[in-house]
């Protein structure tokens, strides 16, 4: 479904990527792991159009999206929730929520329904629903990220460290949300740290380091493997 | 003991960022500071550089208590540092983001300059000395008369060295000293940084490339939710559960068995 | 750097040759000669704005008001209160001096677009104080017979050209003062300061106070030219306090070059020729002159003294074979900021 | 990166051959030699606030050229045309000064009419010694020629000529005692209030707080309107440009105030017609309308007005004085044989005030010119409009 | 006590117009970070369009001021395309110096096209109401009235309609903005073209009780900042609580102290607030 094939890319003298090839699969949950500074938000904000590529293609349903401003990738069926959130704090849950479906601009019941199905997800969302985003709880406001990108009814979900910063036991709950999401259908490009846990929901998974691939497989052959501690420790 | 934290904290808004770290940076070694995405290493940084002041807790530098003094005072008192996204003065030439190093610790007023005072024409003088000295000795005084915005990353976090450098700390503090750059460059970086303790300053870093870090620090502190969970030699650190834990997850147990279906790369090479 | 700093020298050496000599080619065209003399007077003021927006970065929207101390304080020394000209000079750039200092130490608690409009106020409120406080500045009846600097042996400053060798003298100096800031300690920490001021702290610059002093001096500058402005005009207004010459210094010196030495004596006399030959156009001048000045700041925002550095030392580059050239960053027109990417958590 | 540099160097080369281009034309902007053109300067406001103001001056001195043009101007036997060479100073003295001493050196002027006190003192510095030219000054602040400059007359008669008439209409014939104070807060206006207070104290009455404010800086003024009215004058002092003076009179009388009104010379009573329901102007004095007067020339000059200027607006003070001023000035010319020594013109402007045609005696042509520089006026009225809407004119003694 | 009504009428209108004016500076800013200098000149010809369409074309009154604010919204649409966007990653200096350009600019065309002449605009909406005691002209009342109704329609559109929260939801995070497909292109372009229509209904509203001319706009925008400033840059309903501030605030000053203090008071309370408060009474502090 989305296929990256030779992507470079990086901040003004900063190169960051060095021809990247990743692929994630309709409906699957493909994990990219790396320690931090490795490229992995790079990539993702690659994909959404936030950082333009140098070279290199992104497609995706067979479509280059390379080019592509970052509101027309969400209107392609990608959502992005990137990096540190950034929801509009001041605005409340709902709000967010909904601006989620900004690019799609569902109809009053498509957007019941889409509310709805986050709101099952992350029953907590319901209760604190007309409270500014700002003052949630870490682990509720990467509920708000996630529950936002998945409010455009995205093809591809693209969440980059969710459980950034969280307890472990939150970590856990978003984890559980995004294998449920993935389990309904809709594809995952998940970033994460924490590689042991995110490798239980993955079905494939890419090693980075320093900006390149340097390991891909099942994510269950992944998982005991001990490049991967190299990748991250540098043993 | 050249630096020494003890119990430092800091929290935003309820949120702790640093919560209670103590650790030692002894003269003439290399110490290194790491830890997952958002484990505090950057607050902490700030920290005893005088960016923030922190909530509790105190450093001492040189004996002297520098907690909580503003970042020009830290810088006065000998601890230099550079920044994560390397901060330059872009538009200026490379010699002259040297120079501006040399001018922060310069005695001479305007009216020196004005009047060419013989202590303005002495520091003009040993201030040219200096940056050239720098950029020789940090390999890049081809560039000096570049602008620095226009000269390559690495030249760029080379120059960045030169100036906190020209400041004459005895504690230099690098922060991500090698993000962005290739891998060949980090080792000309790494042998640079040796360099630098053999001048006789003390070096501290923040890092995530581990191949650097594990070859060159002689003690590693090891961050977490912003505290501290490992501190002592790279190998102690390696080998330390927690760590591991810390970056891989729990469950891992660092197992050495290697499957088939996995296609190791080489860097570059493509799919 | 030697070829270059030849190549800027020729330059000002033009431009000082052509500043000395021109009572002697403009002869008896005392009008030309007026508006010179207007403008050096502008332009010792824009010298001061130099050092608050070039050096530092700060806009500084108070500079008219300054301006207007220095002319008031000459204005009003030498008048009613009988003072000599050398006497009321030094009082203006004490006082403005004085002025600037305090207003400093409020107005640098604040950053960019608030200073400015905090800067704003402040230059609002000094010609508010000047336009009204009838009893002390006569407000709008203005101030006659300002005087001119008294004779000094054989120099006679009630001559047009004597009076202009003097504000060239002035003149001179400010530019010397910004030539010196440029290339020494002093001015680096505050262009250490313009670029980043977390880098400069991480060096051992102490911001707040070398911005303070920035302010202060710039505010001195400001008011020296005023001084010397109400002594050469002899007549003095509150308009010589309004906002709109803070607009007016401000173009001068983008035109011409923030942050160079030539730029603001270059800058003010370009734009107050450009204003004179303008005159035809009468009311609408602006028609013309508004989509100039947007233009320049969209295209030549660097400023005419500044684009040339920049060709010379491209030029000088080229001819020393310079190194190769790293591939510059993308075009891109993404809204991305490096500086999300490793950010830590807050 | 070359396509660049081009790009972004455009602008300034363009600018800079503008800016070359206009120095050069500076330097041959004079007239075609001698013999062929006499040159009338104008410095005055032709953008900002002022800008009216300064149109309706120059109106006046254009159709004073006009028709001095079709009647045929002769010096010293030469035939000469007049022609009007105007420059914008925004309202700013040193503005008014600099270009006074360009119209002078690069346009040989000798006589260049400046319509504001500031402009007018900054000139004064120069005029006689760093130039030489007259001025036509066009302002009723005194100081004017209280400073002896030799080369200065002074056009519009000194505003202090108003104060004696204007109390005896309202304090002696109507008995009014509270004088409120709401004139514009500009130098002329305090100048006036200053006056008037003084004046109306000494004549027995009482003088209520001063409520002037900046006619041009304040977005609404019914609150200082509010606030005079609640001192319950008799009559207020208003004044400042025509058109706010006309609102605020109607705020007051909106706000139910019934007495009378000082209307500044600055304002006249055929604009605030325009402005406001002319009801609202009853029991009011200032300016008589130029239209009112009935020397030889008003008619022919209202209608040119109308043709040659505008019909939107009504012609006044600003432009048949200055209208007066011009045809004065050429006849000094004509009669000093000279219209290149201002001195020499000045002096011959006594003599010339008899002999101007009479298609330029507009409203109160002066019958005699002071050896100060007053042009006075036997014939000068002032406007009472009473309480039916009827005018009224009273004689003024110009002093 | 008649004259405190009266004048509390007079604060209210007058605030009325000053929210109008400051909330498309302060979304200006929010969203653009751009303190827009060219903001009281857009006031001006908004005034003028105004007028035009009701005395030229012999439109009626509201409808003349919905026209006008239309055609001030292409125009400060246009404004942003040609003047701000090129300038989007310039420093903030560059802003204000083009916004200064763009204010001469304006100036001289519209004395070009309607002289310098001031220009009276007769409201059709004539005679007085009382109330508690009071006369309050209908214009007046017309003014409050408009200023509400405008008021709480920009709420409605900011916080219920799509385009509304797109202006919000840049406001507080471009980049999450952009990642929910919200072209901040069009977001700028929007803010800009609101703003001007909001200053175009104020300029309309207070027109019949002033005069036009091609100046006009110089004191409303002094105003202006210092009432943005007051309620905090960016921050709308700090804006409204400023605009009535200062309007009020004006008028008592006049009314109880002088003439003078009415003017300066915009002046002291900015110098005041930016002493104590740097960044606005009523901002939060905001995370950095």
């Amino acid at each position: 479904m989305l296929e990256v094939r030779d992507l470079c890319a990086g901040y003004d003298t900063v190169d960051v990527l060095h021809n990247v090839n990743i692929t994630a699969e309709a409906g699957r949950l493909t994990l990219v792991l790396g320690a931090n500074g490795s490229g992995k938000s790079t990539l993702f904000r690659t994909i959404s159009g936030l950082v333009r590529g140098r070279s290199g293609s992104i497609t995706f349903e067979d479509k280059s999206i390379s080019k592509l401003s970052s509101n027309r990738i969400v209107r392609a069926g990608i959502a992005h929730a990137p990096e540190g959130r950034h929801l509009f704090p001041q605005l409340s849950v709902e709000k967010n929520l909904t601006l989620g479906n900004y690019a799609r601009r569902s109809s009053k019941s498509e957007l019941k329904e889409l509310l709805t199905r986050v709101f099952d997800l992350f029953p907590i969302l319901q209760e604190k629903r007309s409270q500014a985003a700002g003052s949630l709880s870490g682990g509720q406001q990467q509920m708000v990220a996630i529950g936002r990108a998945l409010m455009s009814d995205p093809k591809l979900l693209i969440l980059d460290e969710p459980s950034m910063g969280l307890a472990p036991m939150v970590t856990e709950q978003v984890l559980q949300a995004v294998a449920e999401v993935n389990s309904e259908g809709t594809g995952v490009l998940l970033a994460e740290q924490n590689a042991q846990a995110a490798l239980g929901f993955a079905h494939y998974g890419y090693v980075l380091a320093e900006g390149r691939v340097v390991l891909s497989g099942a994510a269950s052959d992944l998982q005991n493997d001990p490049e991967v501690q190299k990748a991250y420790l540098g043993v | 003991m050249l630096m020494q934290v003890r119990g430092l904290s800091k929290t935003f808004g309820g949120l702790h960022a640093v919560e209670d770290v103590s650790f030692d940076i002894a003269e003439g070694e290399i110490t290194a500071i790491i830890g997952p995405n958002g484990a505090g290493k950057s607050t902490l940084f700030n920290l005893i550089t005088g960016f923030y002041r922190p909530t509790a807790g105190s450093v001492t530098f040189k004996a002297k208590d520098i907690t909580g003094h503003p970042a020009h005072r830290t810088a006065q008192a000998g601890v230099a540092r550079t920044f994560q996204t390397t901060k330059l003065f872009e538009h200026s030439s490379i010699a002259e983001n040297v120079l501006a190093g040399c001018a922060a610790g310069s005695r001479s007023t305007l009216i020196d300059a004005v009047f060419r005072t013989p202590r303005h024409r002495r520091e003009e003088k040993a201030s040219m000395d200096k940056t050239l000295e720098l950029l020789e000795f940090t390999g890049i005084l081809e560039f000096k008369d570049e602008i620095a915005a226009n000269v390559p990353h690495e030249v760029q976090k080379r120059a960045a060295v030169a100036l906190a450098l020209a400041t004459e700390p005895e504690l230099l503090l690098l922060d991500e000293p090698a993000a962005g750059i290739t891998e060949d460059e980090t080792a000309r970086f790494g042998q640079l940084i040796r360099q630098i303790v053999a001048r006789g300053v003390t070096v501290g870093l923040v890092e995530h490339k581990m191949s650097l870090i594990m070859s060159l620090a002689d003690s590693i502190l090891v961050l977490d939710q912003g505290r501290r969970i490992a501190w002592g030699t790279p190998e102690e650190v390696r080998s330390d559960p927690r760590v591991i834990e810390a970056y891989l997850g729990a469950g891992s147990q660092g197992s050495t068995s290697q499957e088939d279906g996995i296609q190791e790369r080489t860097p570059g090479q493509g799919a | 750097m030697k070829l270059t700093f030849s190549i800027r020298g020729v330059g000002a050496l033009l431009v000082a040759a052509a500043l000395l000599f021109a009572p002697l080619i403009l002869a008896e065209q005392n009008y030309l000669l007026r508006v010179l003399i207007t403008g050096i007077t502008y332009a010792i003021a824009v010298y001061g704005l130099n050092i608050i927006l070039g050096f530092t970065g700060q806009l500084s929207l108070a500079h008219g008001g300054f301006f207007g101390i220095g002319v008031y304080t000459m204005g009003l020394l030498t008048t009613d209160y009988d003072w000599s000209f050398w006497g009321a000079l030094l009082a203006a750039i004490v006082l403005t001096t004085v002025v600037g200092f305090l207003a400093g130490l409020l107005a640098l608690r604040t950053r960019e677009a608030y200073f400015a409009v905090f800067t704003m106020a402040l230059g609002l409120i000094i010609y508010m104080i000047i336009s009204r406080w009838e009893d002390v500045t006569h407000a709008y009846s203005g101030v006659l017979g300002v005087k001119l600097p008294e004779n000094i042996g054989p120099l006679d400053f009630s001559e047009p050209a004597t009076y202009y060798y003097l504000l060239l003298v002035f003149l001179a100096a400010a530019a010397y003062v910004t030539y010196t800031l440029r290339v020494s300690n002093v001015g680096r920490r505050l262009l250490a300061i313009r670029t980043s001021e977390d880098l400069a702290s991480s060096i051992g610059i102490n911001v707040g106070l070398n911005k303070q002093l920035a302010f202060t001096a710039s505010a001195g500058f400001a008011g020296l030219g005023g001084a010397l402005f109400a002594s050469a005009e002899g007549f003095i207004g509150p308009n010589s306090s309004s906002i709109d010459l803070t607009f007016e210094l401000l173009m001068f010196l983008l035109v011409g070059g923030v942050a160079t030495v030539m730029g603001p004596i270059v800058g003010t006399l370009l734009v107050l020729a450009l204003f004179e030959a303008f005159q035809d156009f009468q009311a609408y001048r602006f028609i013309l002159l508004g989509p100039v000045i947007i233009a320049l700041v969209i295209y030549a925002p660097q400023g005419l003294i500044g684009r040339l550095n920049e060709l010379t030392l491209r030029w000088k580059r080229r001819r020393a074979a310079a190194p190769k050239t790293p591939a510059g960053p993308p075009d891109s027109d993404s809204p991305a900021d490096p500086n999300d990417e490793k950010a830590e958590v807050r | 990166m070359s396509q660049k540099s081009r790009s972004t160097l455009r602008p300034l080369i363009a600018l800079s051959t503008v800016s070359l281009l206009a120095l050069t034309s500076c330097g041959n902007g004079g007239g075609d030699g001698e013999g062929g053109t006499i040159t009338i300067g104008v410095t005055g406001p032709q953008s900002g606030g002022g800008a009216l103001y300064g149109e309706n001056v120059e109106a006046g001195i254009r159709l004073a050229i006009d028709e001095l043009n079709e009647q045929g101007v002769t010096i010293d036997g030469e035939e000469y045309t007049v022609e009007m060479r105007a420059l914008d100073d925004e309202y700013q003295p040193n503005a008014a000064a600099t270009n006074a001493q360009r119209l002078v050196e690069q346009d040989d002027a000798s006589v260049v009419f400046i319509p504001h006190a500031g402009g007018i003192h900054a000139a004064q510095e120069i005029n006689t010694s760093r130039s030489d030219f007259l001025i036509g000054a066009y302002s009723s602040d005194r100081r004017i020629i209280e400073r002896d400059n030799e080369l200065t007359f002074m056009i519009s008669p000194p505003f202090v000529s108003y104060s004696e008439p204007f109390i005896r209409i309202f304090q002696e014939e109507q008995g009014a005692e509270r004088l409120g104070l709401l004139a514009t807060a500009s130098e002329y206006g305090q100048q006036w209030t200053t006056m008037i207070t003084q004046d109306w104290e000494d004549a027995g009455g009482e003088v209520l707080s001063n409520n002037n404010f900046d006619y041009g800086a304040v977005s609404d003024f019914a609150s200082s309107v509010a606030r005079t009215l609640s001192d319950d004058p008799d009559v207020i002092l208003v004044g400042g440009p025509s058109q706010t003076t006309a609102l605020v009179i109607e705020e007051a009388r909106d706000q139910g105030y019934e007495g009378g009104f000082m209307i500044m010379d600055q304002a006249k009573f055929e604009e605030l017609e325009l402005f406001t329901d002319p009801e609202n102007l009853n029991n009011s004095a200032g300016v008589k309308p130029v239209a009112e007067f009935d020397d030889p020339g008003t008619d022919s000059l209202v209608e040119r007005f109308a043709e040659d200027i505008t019909e939107e607006r009504p012609i006044t003070a600003e432009t048949s004085l200055n209208f007066q001023a011009v045809a004065l000035v050429v006849k000094a010319m004509e009669i000093a044989g000279t219209h290149e020594d201002p001195a020499a013109i000045r002096e011959a402007m006594p003599e010339a005030a008899a002999e101007v045609d009479d298609v330029f005696r507009v409203s109160g042509f002066p019958d005699e010119v002071t050896d100060e520089g007053l042009l006075i006026s036997d014939s000068l009225e002032g406007a009472y409009r009473d309480s039916e809407g009827n005018y009224e004119y009273f004689p003024m003694d110009i002093e | 006590m008649t004259l405190f009504v009266q004048q509390f009428f007079n604060g209210l209108s007058l605030g009325g117009v000053y929210c109008l004016a400051a909330i498309g500076l302060t979304l200006v800013f929010g969203v653009l970070r751009i303190p827009n200098l060219a903001h009281g000149a857009l006031y001006m010809v908004g005034a003028y369009l105004t007028y035009f369409f009701l005395t030229s074309a012999g439109v009626p009154y509201i409808l003349a001021i919905a026209l006008a604010a239309l055609v001030l919204a292409g125009i400060g649409i246009g404004m942003e395309r040609v003047v701000f966007h090129p300038l989007r990653n310039a420093p903030h200096t560059h802003h204000m110096i083009a916004a200064a350009g763009a204010m001469f600019f304006l100036h001289s065309l519209i004395q070009a096209i309607w002289g310098a002449d001031f220009r009276r605009m007769e409201s059709p909406i004539t005679g007085r109401v009382e109330i508690l005691g009071t006369q309050v002209s209908w214009q007046r009342v017309t003014i409050v009235i408009t200023a509400v109704v405008v008021l709480i329609a920009l709420t409605w559109f900011i916080k219920r309609t799509v385009h509304g929260q797109s202006i919000e939801a840049v406001e507080q995070d471009r980049v999450g903005a952009s990642l929910v497909g919200i072209n901040p292109n069009r977001v700028s372009m929007l803010t800009f073209g609101l703003a001007a229509a909001l200053v175009a209904v104020a300029a309309g509203l207070v027109a019949p009780i002033n005069l036009l001319y091609p100046t006009m706009g110089d004191v409303i925008m002094v105003k202006v900042f210092a009432i943005i400033i007051l309620g905090g840059l960016g921050s709308i309903p700090g804006a409204i609580v400023g605009g009535f501030t200062l309007g009020m605030a004006e008028v008592m000053a006049t009314t109880y102290v002088s003439a003078v203090a009415g003017e300066v008071i915009a002046f002291v309370v900015l110098i005041l607030v930016l002493a104590i408060r740097p960044t606005g009474l009523l901002t939060k502090a905001v995370q950095r």
